[in-house]
């Protein structure tokens, strides 16, 4: 940890999120609008701290805070490129699931505190889906670890210069990037707000600056799950001629463009059959892949 | 959720009282430029008539205190059967407003105070032997894919529906005028059919009309199902089919144009590409796995439960039960019309029986055309008989004595107690799916 | 991590553990209770880090997280008026709870100032998560397939439970005090020993005073929390090679989800079986 | 060094206290919230997946141990693999009777 990372992460998160926004736009057929973007910003950051009074706004008003926090620490320990890489932790992946693991407080908090009958049956799915994704990505994490040796992120990276891991263990590929979609309550996974059912569900009061920051959680989210889908999976910062940082803002980018656009091709999932998915499916599968993983381990890596 | 900018995209709106009567009235939301959203956080517009049904009022001013305060209002050129202008409704009311902005109009009464003693347990006892308390909400009347005016009012067990109860609110107050905004053309062709105003036009041409309503009504539907579900794919090709159907279908409805030869001729070709491209939406509601998973098996109706429910229509033909009043109908005969029917009973069959007969429909109606310009002869063999037509829902019958209509639709009770039956035991998704599968019209028949 | 960062996180993550703490058992909210819970456990996974077991730290953070997520939906479920709008009493036998933990942490006070602790060892950080690796792979080995079967049992156990019927039992370990450190606001072992007492003590009253199954079960579940903040102070500074240690504490964490599967699926059994989860209720069902 | 330790230290409880206190006034005027009439919706909540919670209380225990695992597989080689063999299969049994008991169902 350094200076470094309190003016870099921050700053990544930003522009990541920008750059998500401008991905959406294009992945739903639109010309991206960058100076839309930027006024629709300034506007919001001029509108007055309109607050609306909720049930327990203690939960209410510390949801959106505390789900930027856990993004931005989740995006600090992506490493980006071999001389800047956040917080760079031996046991840096559990950090990272560890901070994914608060968005689901956050999100639970936000649909409680607002109190309102469809917020809190979105809040109460929320932890459902909960249930579904944690042990795919947990379990996944240690089948790519175990190749590296480490837990610490850039030696996984490290591990990948020659082959990318996704193409050694397409299964543990397989099973997270739904996983990480649905920790990020994005399409096809976003039951806890479901627009249509919940008619926004536990967001659904947010307004003015915490309906922002809920909205640039979503992004920051967005943009770490995928960078550490890039640094897990699709060797990182390795590439040819490029420098690192560009082809991990390559592989990063390439991966959020096709979380939105499965997400906007699915319709939405169904929790019931979510669950049962995961626990009959998705966890034998993670098994599985823990096993392959072991047997690569010893057979290629040592 | 705020920062949406879209130069070139659809403002999300709050679509009153819900784009499936727009489209069906043959004014498409999208040619507004706005696309129908339901989280009130996100609504950037208001587009509605500049008469709104009066049991709308209350709800929409309810609504209208989630948004934000700078929401714009558009009005479309037309008129749902209400009375109530929107300016006079939008204007802030003194009393009984709250502030806060939660998506659906719970009420208070259904919160859980009150009747709350210390250790008493509320609630109905679950398959699991868990007792806990219940959740009151209800789902509409606008701001949801469903049918605008349409009230599901839910008791929730956990996320599982324990009771639910499905009402109509909206009535169109001039008996004159069709009574089921989701079908008027069916109506005023039910109606003018009976004999006593017969139309100039050819009975031909009353056929295609209705059959071209029937396809932009159930790809309507399909659309608003997709926006349930969250299927773009679905959303996308519905659109793009309807755009191209309501230009088409502005031919049938035109009054200007008096000759018949005339509308068969500018209709025909054009009603002949949309079937092709038709044939391709279709093929991908039976291909699409994503739909299948999302629909199948959810709210299964039996044939035997259909029979014993006295359902009528698509709900019915999705069931196995072959119940279609065009077969008797020599017009139809003449076109070698042969009902759509699927066994499934669920959501998927339910989708399948109206995608397909879509397609069955615009295919209808370019024969219907064709026999219009070669002067096919068909007359109604008895004036004096009810005259009973298949609607997109379902059967409806009109009948004139001494001066008063008659209007009738059989089987929409059944269709409505079917759905709310079918949300019983269902996780909330699934209600939902199961509830919109039965295409409910909320406006209420039979005065 | 040097003295001074781990003194910049220990004191006010410390402060607001034990307020957290406290606060579960006196917010009437049950979701608030739960959630609180998850803070005081969460930032007790922060002070982990600043103690430089990092692993063990990141680990209570995502376990933790779970783990009172669910806790937060089994109070939900099974505490009347889970939003705390009607403000009721949910203690019992306050006054003895109380003396019970004041004696508790006084006790503890005593052991801590008569207590010689060992000097700080030379030597860095805490075992990291190689060490502690070897220490589950290796030596351990017997205790870490006993855990499997331990993991496999309650799931056996709760689904068992969860389904049929059954009773209770609770079960508590202990903790460690200290005396004064020599330097004020530096960390030393002492100073995190007292937090450890302090965050036992309010487990204990809580476990003792509260009649709700699950408040006792949350009661449990911090003074479980404070005997592994002691270990990982003593990993800190006394024994950093104590690789045995630092496995103990993930034995102790697999003994809070032990606890919490199987105490759950009581509290269900018992709830569907006489629809109540207060334990003076549950009590005189016995006779 | 000490000085500046002390004076960061002293900072940080400071705006511990105020973040502290800034919570507690939020906690004291938004507990019971009354508004006109209105009560929120906060029911005892028939959570249908409870099943499954317990399970994954208990099965996610397994990754504390996981983790340290994968650090050493390299260096412990077979052995550790063997280890972690049994471990899962003790795991996959629990899951295999949850999915016995039906306890993979939404009830």
């Amino acid at each position: 940890m350094s200076g470094w990372t309190l003016v870099g992460v921050p700053a990544v998160a930003l522009v990541g999120a920008a750059l998500v926004a401008m991905l959406e736009q294009l992945v739903a057929g639109f010309r991206p609008a960058p100076s839309g973007l930027a006024r629709t910003a300034l506007a919001t950051l001029r509108q007055p701290l309109r607050r609306p009074e909720t049930y327990d706004n203690w939960l209410f008003h510390i949801a959106p805070g505390l789900l930027l926090t856990a993004a931005v620490v989740a995006l600090a320990t992506v490493p980006w490129a071999p001389g800047f890489r956040g917080i760079d932790f031996q046991a840096g992946v559990i950090l990272f699931g560890g901070a994914l693991a608060y968005v689901t407080p956050a999100v639970f908090m936000a649909g409680w505190g607002s109190g309102s009958p469809l917020a809190v049956v979105g809040g109460f799915r929320w932890l459902a889906l909960m249930l579904a994704y944690a042990m795919p990505v947990a379990m996944v994490v240690t089948a790519v670890a175990a190749p590296a040796g480490s837990l610490r992120p850039t030696d996984i990276v490290e591990i990948q210069h020659a082959v990318p891991m996704g193409l050694v263990q397409p299964l543990a590929l397989a099973l997270w990037l739904p996983a990480v979609v649905a920790v990020c309550f994005l399409p096809p996974f976003d039951l806890p707000q479901a627009p249509s059912e919940l008619g926004g569900g536990a967001f659904a009061a947010y307004r003015g600056l915490d309906a922002a920051l809920v909205w640039l959680a979503q992004r920051v989210l967005l943009v770490a799950v995928s960078g550490m889908t890039a640094a897990l999976f699709l060797s990182g910062w390795h590439g040819p001629v490029l420098p690192p940082a560009l082809w991990m803002a390559l592989k990063t980018a390439t991966v959020a463009v096709l979380i939105l656009w499965a997400g906007r091709r699915l319709p939405r999932m169904e929790i019931d059959r979510t669950l049962a998915l995961a626990w009959k499916v998705a966890n034998p599968l993670a098994i599985l892949a823990i096993v392959i993983a072991g047997g690569l381990t010893l057979g290629f890596y040592r | 959720m705020v920062l949406t900018p879209a130069r070139s995209a659809l403002v999300p709106a709050l679509v009153v009282p819900d784009e499936q009567t727009w489209t069906v009235f043959g004014a498409d939301p999208a040619a507004f430029g706005a696309r129908p959203s339901f989280d009130p956080g996100t609504i950037r517009r208001l587009l509605a008539p500049a008469q709104v049904p009066a049991e709308l009022a209350a709800a929409l001013r309810a609504y209208r205190t989630a948004l934000a305060d700078d929401v714009p209002v558009a009005y479309g050129d037309v008129a749902f059967g209400g009375e109530v202008t929107l300016s006079t409704l939008l204007e802030p009311s003194t009393h009984g407003e709250h502030g806060h902005g939660h998506g659906e109009h719970d009420h208070g009464e259904h919160g859980h105070g009150g009747h709350h003693d210390m250790m008493a347990i509320v609630g109905e006892p679950s398959a699991d032997g868990l007792v806990m308390e219940p959740i009151h909400l209800s789902y509409g009347p606008i701001g949801t894919p469903l049918p605008g005016g349409l009230v599901a009012d839910v008791t929730l067990d956990g996320d599982v529906v324990a009771e639910s109860t499905v009402r109509a609110l909206l009535r169109v107050e001039r008996p004159a005028s069709p009574p089921d905004l989701l079908s008027p053309v069916a109506w005023t062709v039910a109606m003018a059919g009976h004999g006593v105003a017969a139309a100039a036009t050819s009975p031909w041409l009353r056929v295609a009309a209705v059959e071209i309503e029937r396809a932009v009504s159930h790809l309507a539907w399909l659309r608003s199902l997709g926006r349930l579900v969250d299927s773009q794919p679905l959303i996308d090709k519905c659109t793009r089919m309807l755009t191209s159907l309501q230009v088409s279908r502005r031919v049938l409805l035109d009054d200007d144009i008096g000759d018949a030869w005339l509308h068969a001729a500018i209709g025909q070709a054009d009603f002949d590409e949309c079937r092709e491209r038709l044939d391709g939406l279709v093929a991908w509601v039976r291909r699409s796995w994503a739909l299948r998973w999302r629909l199948g098996g959810r709210s299964v109706v039996t044939p035997s439960r259909a029979r014993e429910l006295a359902l009528r229509g698509p709900a019915a033909r999705a069931s196995g039960v072959a119940d279609d009043a065009r077969v008797a109908d020599p017009l139809y005969r003449a076109l070698d019309f042969n009902p759509v029917v699927h066994s499934g009973g669920d959501a998927v069959a339910r989708a399948r029986v109206r995608a397909e007969e879509a397609l069955a429909s615009v295919g209808l109606a370019v024969d219907a055309l064709a026999m219009a310009y070669v002067g096919g002869d068909a007359r109604r063999a008895d004036a004096r008989a009810p005259a009973v037509f298949e609607s997109p829902r379902g059967p409806i019958t009109a009948r004139r004595s001494s001066g008063t209509w008659e209007l009738a639709a059989p089987g929409a009770d059944a269709t409505r107690r079917a759905a709310a039956d079918a949300m019983i035991g269902s996780e909330w998704s699934a209600a939902l799916v199961g509830l919109a599968s039965f295409d409910l019209s909320p406006w209420r028949v039979g005065w | 991590m040097s003295d001074l960062g781990t003194a910049l996180v220990f004191w006010p993550a410390t402060v607001i553990m034990l307020v957290t703490g406290l606060y579960v058992f006196i917010t009437s909210s049950m979701a608030r209770a739960g959630l609180l819970l998850l803070a005081a456990l969460g930032v007790e996974g922060l002070i982990f880090v600043a103690l430089a077991s990092e692993f063990l730290g990141f680990l209570q953070l995502l376990m933790m997280s779970g783990e009172m997520v669910i806790m937060v939906f089994f109070m939900v479920m099974f505490m009347p008026d889970p939003g705390g709008l009607m403000g009721m009493d949910m203690t019992h036998d306050k006054r003895r709870s109380a003396a019970v933990a004041g004696a508790v942490a006084v006790a503890l006070a005593v052991v801590a100032v008569l207590t010689d602790w060992p000097a700080r060892a030379v030597g860095d950080d805490a075992p990291d998560v190689r060490a502690i690796g070897f220490e589950v792979m290796g030596r351990s080995m017997i205790t870490f397939l006993f855990a499997a079967m331990t993991i496999l049992f309650a799931m056996v156990g709760g689904v068992l439970l969860a389904k049929a019927g059954g009773r209770f039992g609770i079960g508590a370990p202990g903790g460690r005090g200290s005396r004064l450190a020599r330097r004020r606001l530096m960390v030393s072992l002492p100073v995190v020993l007292a937090a450890g007492a302090l965050l036992f003590a309010i487990g204990l009253c809580g476990a003792l005073g509260q009649t709700n199954t699950i408040m006792v079960i949350m009661g449990v579940e911090l003074m479980l929390g404070a005997s592994m903040l002691n270990v990982v102070g003593f990993l800190r500074y006394s024994h950093p090679d104590a690789t045995s240690g630092a496995f103990f504490v993930l034995v102790v964490m697999t003994l809070m989800a032990v606890e919490a599967t199987v105490g759950f699926a009581l509290v269900i059994s018992a709830f569907r079986h006489s629809r109540t989860a207060e334990v003076d209720d549950l009590t005189e069902l016995k006779g | 060094m000490s000085a500046v330790g002390l004076l960061f230290v002293l900072i940080a409880l400071l705006l511990g206290a105020l973040l502290a206190a800034y919570a507690l006034a939020l906690w004291r005027r938004e507990l019971r919230v009354d508004r006109a009439g209105e009560q929120p919706s906060w029911p005892r909540y028939h959570v249908r997946f409870y099943t499954f919670a317990l399970l994954f209380i208990a099965f996610d225990m397994e990754m504390a141990y996981m983790y340290p695992w994968a650090a050493v597989i390299r260096d412990l080689g077979f052995f550790a693999y063997a280890e972690i063999g049994f471990f899962l299969t003790v795991l996959g049994l629990g899951i295999a009777y949850g999915w016995r008991e039906g306890a993979l169902e939404w009830s």
